[in-house]
C-alpha cells in the first residue's frame, strides 16, 4: 500500500541522530513487546509478512508520532484482535484507556500468474503496480529500470501470505538500479540493490 | 486535526494489557520474555558477526565460502540464523567500494549474525535517506568517504539477509583472530563506518 | 519536494470525519494564527509560495502530529525567523518552552528554459522530475499523460518564487487524467483534473 | 523515535509568542485581527457562492458568462477575489456529471466565494483519498451517487480557484433568486453534496 510506511527516498527528514554503540532497547516495555510478538509468531498466531502488514495499518499520524517498539506492540496487538486471541474491550479495559489498533485488512492477491524466470545479468522492468494490499515493492522502485544480480532462495510471495491468501514460493532477485534513474538529478550517485520479488518483475 | 484524535492509554499501560491478557490464556509470556531477554542480551550479539569477518580475513577458503553462501559459512562457526532468514548475502567492501545496509520499509536486519539493530537503524531519518542521500547522510554520520570509493546501497525488502565484510586495517595483518574480532563494530558491519 | 504533504492518493487514512455545517475554526487562537500570517503576506514578509514551502518544510512528524493551524503558524513563524523579522530565542523565550519551525530552505529552480504552448486537447506528460525544493507537481500525476481542457492566466513559478529565485509568469494548462492511468486497478474511475504549470509539461 | 523528541511550548503560548513580538515591532496585530475577524466571519461567506449559483439558475447570460470567466462574473455581483487567485472556474454538474473539489498538497479553495474551507476539508483523510478513491468517499460522506453520473475531481495545485455550480432542484423552478440562494450550501459548492 502507498502509505507512509513506505520511506524510501522520501524528503523533509532531518539529520539521522547517530551514536556509536546506540542502543537496541531505551525501556524494559521495549523488550517486553519485542519479546510477545516473537512468542506470537513462535506460536503461529500469525506470520511476518501479517505483522509487517499489520504495522504498515497503523493509522499514519499513529505510524510518524510512535517509535519502533511502539509500532511493534501496536501491530502485534491489532493481530491479536484479529485473530480472536483478544478482544479490544478486553485491551482497553487493562489498559485504563484507549488502545490504538489499525486499519481493517483489505484483501490481498496471489502469485503473478505469468512469472519470468531471469539471469544475472539480465535488464529488469518493476511493473507499474499498484497494489493497496502488502507489497514488499518499495514505490521508488514501481516502472524503474535495473539489472539482475542474483537469485535467492525462494520465499512465500508476501502480497498473499500477509492476507491469509495461499502463497506459492517464488524467487526474489537481487536487482540493481541507479540512484540516479531513481531519482534524476535529486539523488546521490550510488548502486541502490533491492531484493525483488518474480511476480513485481518483466523482461525489459 | 489532532486536537479531535483520541489519546492513547501509556505505552506501559498497553504492554501489560496484553501481557496479562496472552497470560490469562496460558500462554507462558514470563518464560518467553526471560528467553527473549537472553537471546537479545548474550545471543543476538554483533560479536558474532565479528567473529565471522575475523574469520574472513584470516581463512580465504572460509571467505571465499562465506561470499557464496553465507548462512552455511556462518554456521560453520555455530551461528544461526532464523528459519524465515533463508539467504545471508555478504557484501564485501574493497578500498574502492563501500556497502551500507537498510531497511526502508521496516527494519529487517540479520539480527542474529550482527545483532538486533540501534535505535538509529529503526528511524525514520535512516530509512527515508539513506538510499537517496547515501554519500551525504553517510558524512554526517561521520563517515566522509573519499570521491573515488563507490557506494552500494543495500534495502532489505525481502527476507534475505545482509551484513557488511569491511576491509582489514592494513596495520592489523597478522593480528590473532580474537584479537581482529575485537576490532569490529557493529556499526562497520551495516556499513556506517569503515575499520 | 517528496514529503508527507504531498498527500494525494496516499493509503492508510480512514474515514473523512464528516458534518454538515463543520466549523472553520475550533479556537480563538486558529483565528489568531490565521490573522498574523495573512498580515506577514500583505507586509511583503514573504509570499503564498515561500509559505506554502514553509509549511511543507516542517519536520515530517510534526506536520502529521499537527492540525491545519498549526502547521500554518510553524511555517509563519519560520519564515519571520529566516526573514529576521524574530529570532528563534526571543520566540522561546516568550513562548516559555520549544517553538519548532521548519527545516531549512535548500535552493529553487528556474522556469523550464525551453516551454511549450499547448492547446486544448494535446496530449501532455507530466515530465519525470525529482524536485527537492517546492513544487507544485503533486507526486502522482510525475510521468503520467493526460489531456489539456484550457489554458490559465499565468502566475510565478512556484519552484522559484518559494525561494527567492526570480520567477517568471507561466500559464497553467488545466490537465485531464483518469484516475485508472494514475493508480491502475487500484482506484475509482474518474477524471482527475490538476492546475499544471507549463514548466512541468512536455509532448507526447 | 518519539521518546527523543522534544514537547513544543502549547500551541496558545507560540501563538502569543509572535504575536507580542510582531506587536513589539510595531506592526498592527490587533487591529489584523480584528479585521481578519470581520473577514472571516462576515465577508469570506458561503452566502456569497450561494448569491452565484441562484444568480446562474436564474439568468442563461450570467450562467454563460461564469462559466467563461469566473471572477469577472463574480466581480458583477460585487464579489471580490484575492489579487493571487486570478482564475475561477466555475464546474457545471449535470444530471450526469458531478464535479468535487480538492487541494491535496496544502488545503486551498476559493475561499472569498465559497467561505473559508471546513475542517474535513483540511483534514488529511480528504486531501489523500477523494483524489484516488472519489466515489467511495462522496459515498461515505453520505452522498451515494447513482452509477451513471460520472465523477470529475479537480485537484487545486495553482492559484486557480474553483467551485462547483451545482443542478437546481426540479421543484426549485420559479422560485426567486433570494429563495434558491437559501439552498446553496458550501458542501454542495465544494462538491461532496448534491441538492
Amino acid at each position: 500500500m502507498d502509505s507512509v510506511h513506505d520511506l524510501g527516498g522520501k524528503q523533509g527528514f532531518g539529520l539521522v541522530r547517530f551514536t556509536q554503540g546506540a542502543p537496541v532497547f531505551h525501556d524494559d516495555w521495549e523488550l517486553r513487546a519485542n519479546a510477545l510478538y516473537v512468542l506470537a509468531v513462535r506460536r503461529g498466531i500469525f506470520n511476518m509478512d501479517e505483522y509487517r502488514h499489520a504495522i504498515e495499518r497503523m493509522e499514519p499520524r499513529h505510524y510518524l508520532a510512535a517509535g519502533y517498539y511502539e509500532r511493534s506492540l501496536t501491530g502485534f496487538a491489532a493481530l491479536c484482535v484479529e485473530k480472536g486471541v483478544v478482544t479490544r474491550e478486553e485491551l482497553e479495559a487493562r489498559a485504563g484507556g484507549f488502545f490504538p489498533l489499525t486499519l481493517p485488512l483489505g484483501p490481498g492477491r496471489t502469485n503473478a500468474p505469468a512469472r519470468v524466470r531471469f539471469q544475472p545479468g539480465a535488464r529488469v522492468r518493476v511493473k507499474e503496480e499498484y497494489v493497496s494490499g502488502h507489497v514488499r515493492m518499495p514505490a521508488y522502485i514501481r516502472g524503474k529500470t535495473g539489472v539482475v544480480v542474483r537469485e535467492s532462495p525462494p520465499y512465500p510471495f508476501p502480497d498473499a501470505h500477509a492476507h491469509g491468501v495461499k502463497a506459492e514460493n517464488e524467487p526474489t532477485y537481487d536487482v540493481r538500479f541507479r540512484a540516479e534513474d531513481l531519482w534524476p538529478n535529486a539523488a546521490d550517485p550510488a548502486d541502490v540493490h533491492a531484493a525483488v520479488f518474480q511476480s513485481y518483475l518483466e523482461s525489459v | 486535526m489532532s486536537e479531535r484524535h483520541q489519546s492513547p492509554a501509556p505505552v506501559k499501560a498497553r504492554v501489560a494489557a496484553i501481557e496479562q491478557a496472552l497470560e490469562e490464556r496460558g500462554f507462558p509470556v514470563a518464560e518467553s520474555i526471560k528467553e527473549f531477554t537472553t537471546l537479545a542480551e548474550e545471543k543476538w550479539i554483533p560479536e558474532n558477526g565479528a567473529r565471522v569477518v575475523a574469520r574472513a580475513w584470516t581463512d580465504q577458503a572460509f571467505k571465499q565460502r562465506l561470499l557464496e553462501n553465507g548462512r552455511a559459512a556462518v554456521a560453520e562457526l555455530d551461528l544461526a540464523m532464523p528459519v524465515h532468514h533463508r539467504h545471508l548475502v555478504v557484501l564485501e567492501n574493497t578500498p574502492t567500494l563501500h556497502n551500507v545496509i537498510v531497511c526502508t520499509q521496516c527494519s529487517c536486519t540479520a539480527f542474529s549474525i550482527i545483532g538486533l539493530p540501534p535505535d538509529w537503524y529503526k528511524d525514520f531519518e535512516y530509512r527515508a535517506r539513506v538510499v537517496r542521500q547515501s554519500r551525504t547522510v553517510l558524512r554526517e554520520m561521520g563517515l566522509d568517504l573519499a570521491p573515488h570509493i563507490d557506494i552500494k546501497v543495500w534495502d532489505t525488502t525481502a527476507d534475505t539477509r545482509y551484513m557488511v565484510l569491511p576491509v582489514q586495517p592494513p596495520h592489523t595483518v597478522g593480528w590473532s583472530e580474537q584479537e581482529l574480532a575485537k576490532l569490529v563494530s557493529k556499526e562497520s558491519m551495516i556499513g556506517v563506518a569503515r575499520l
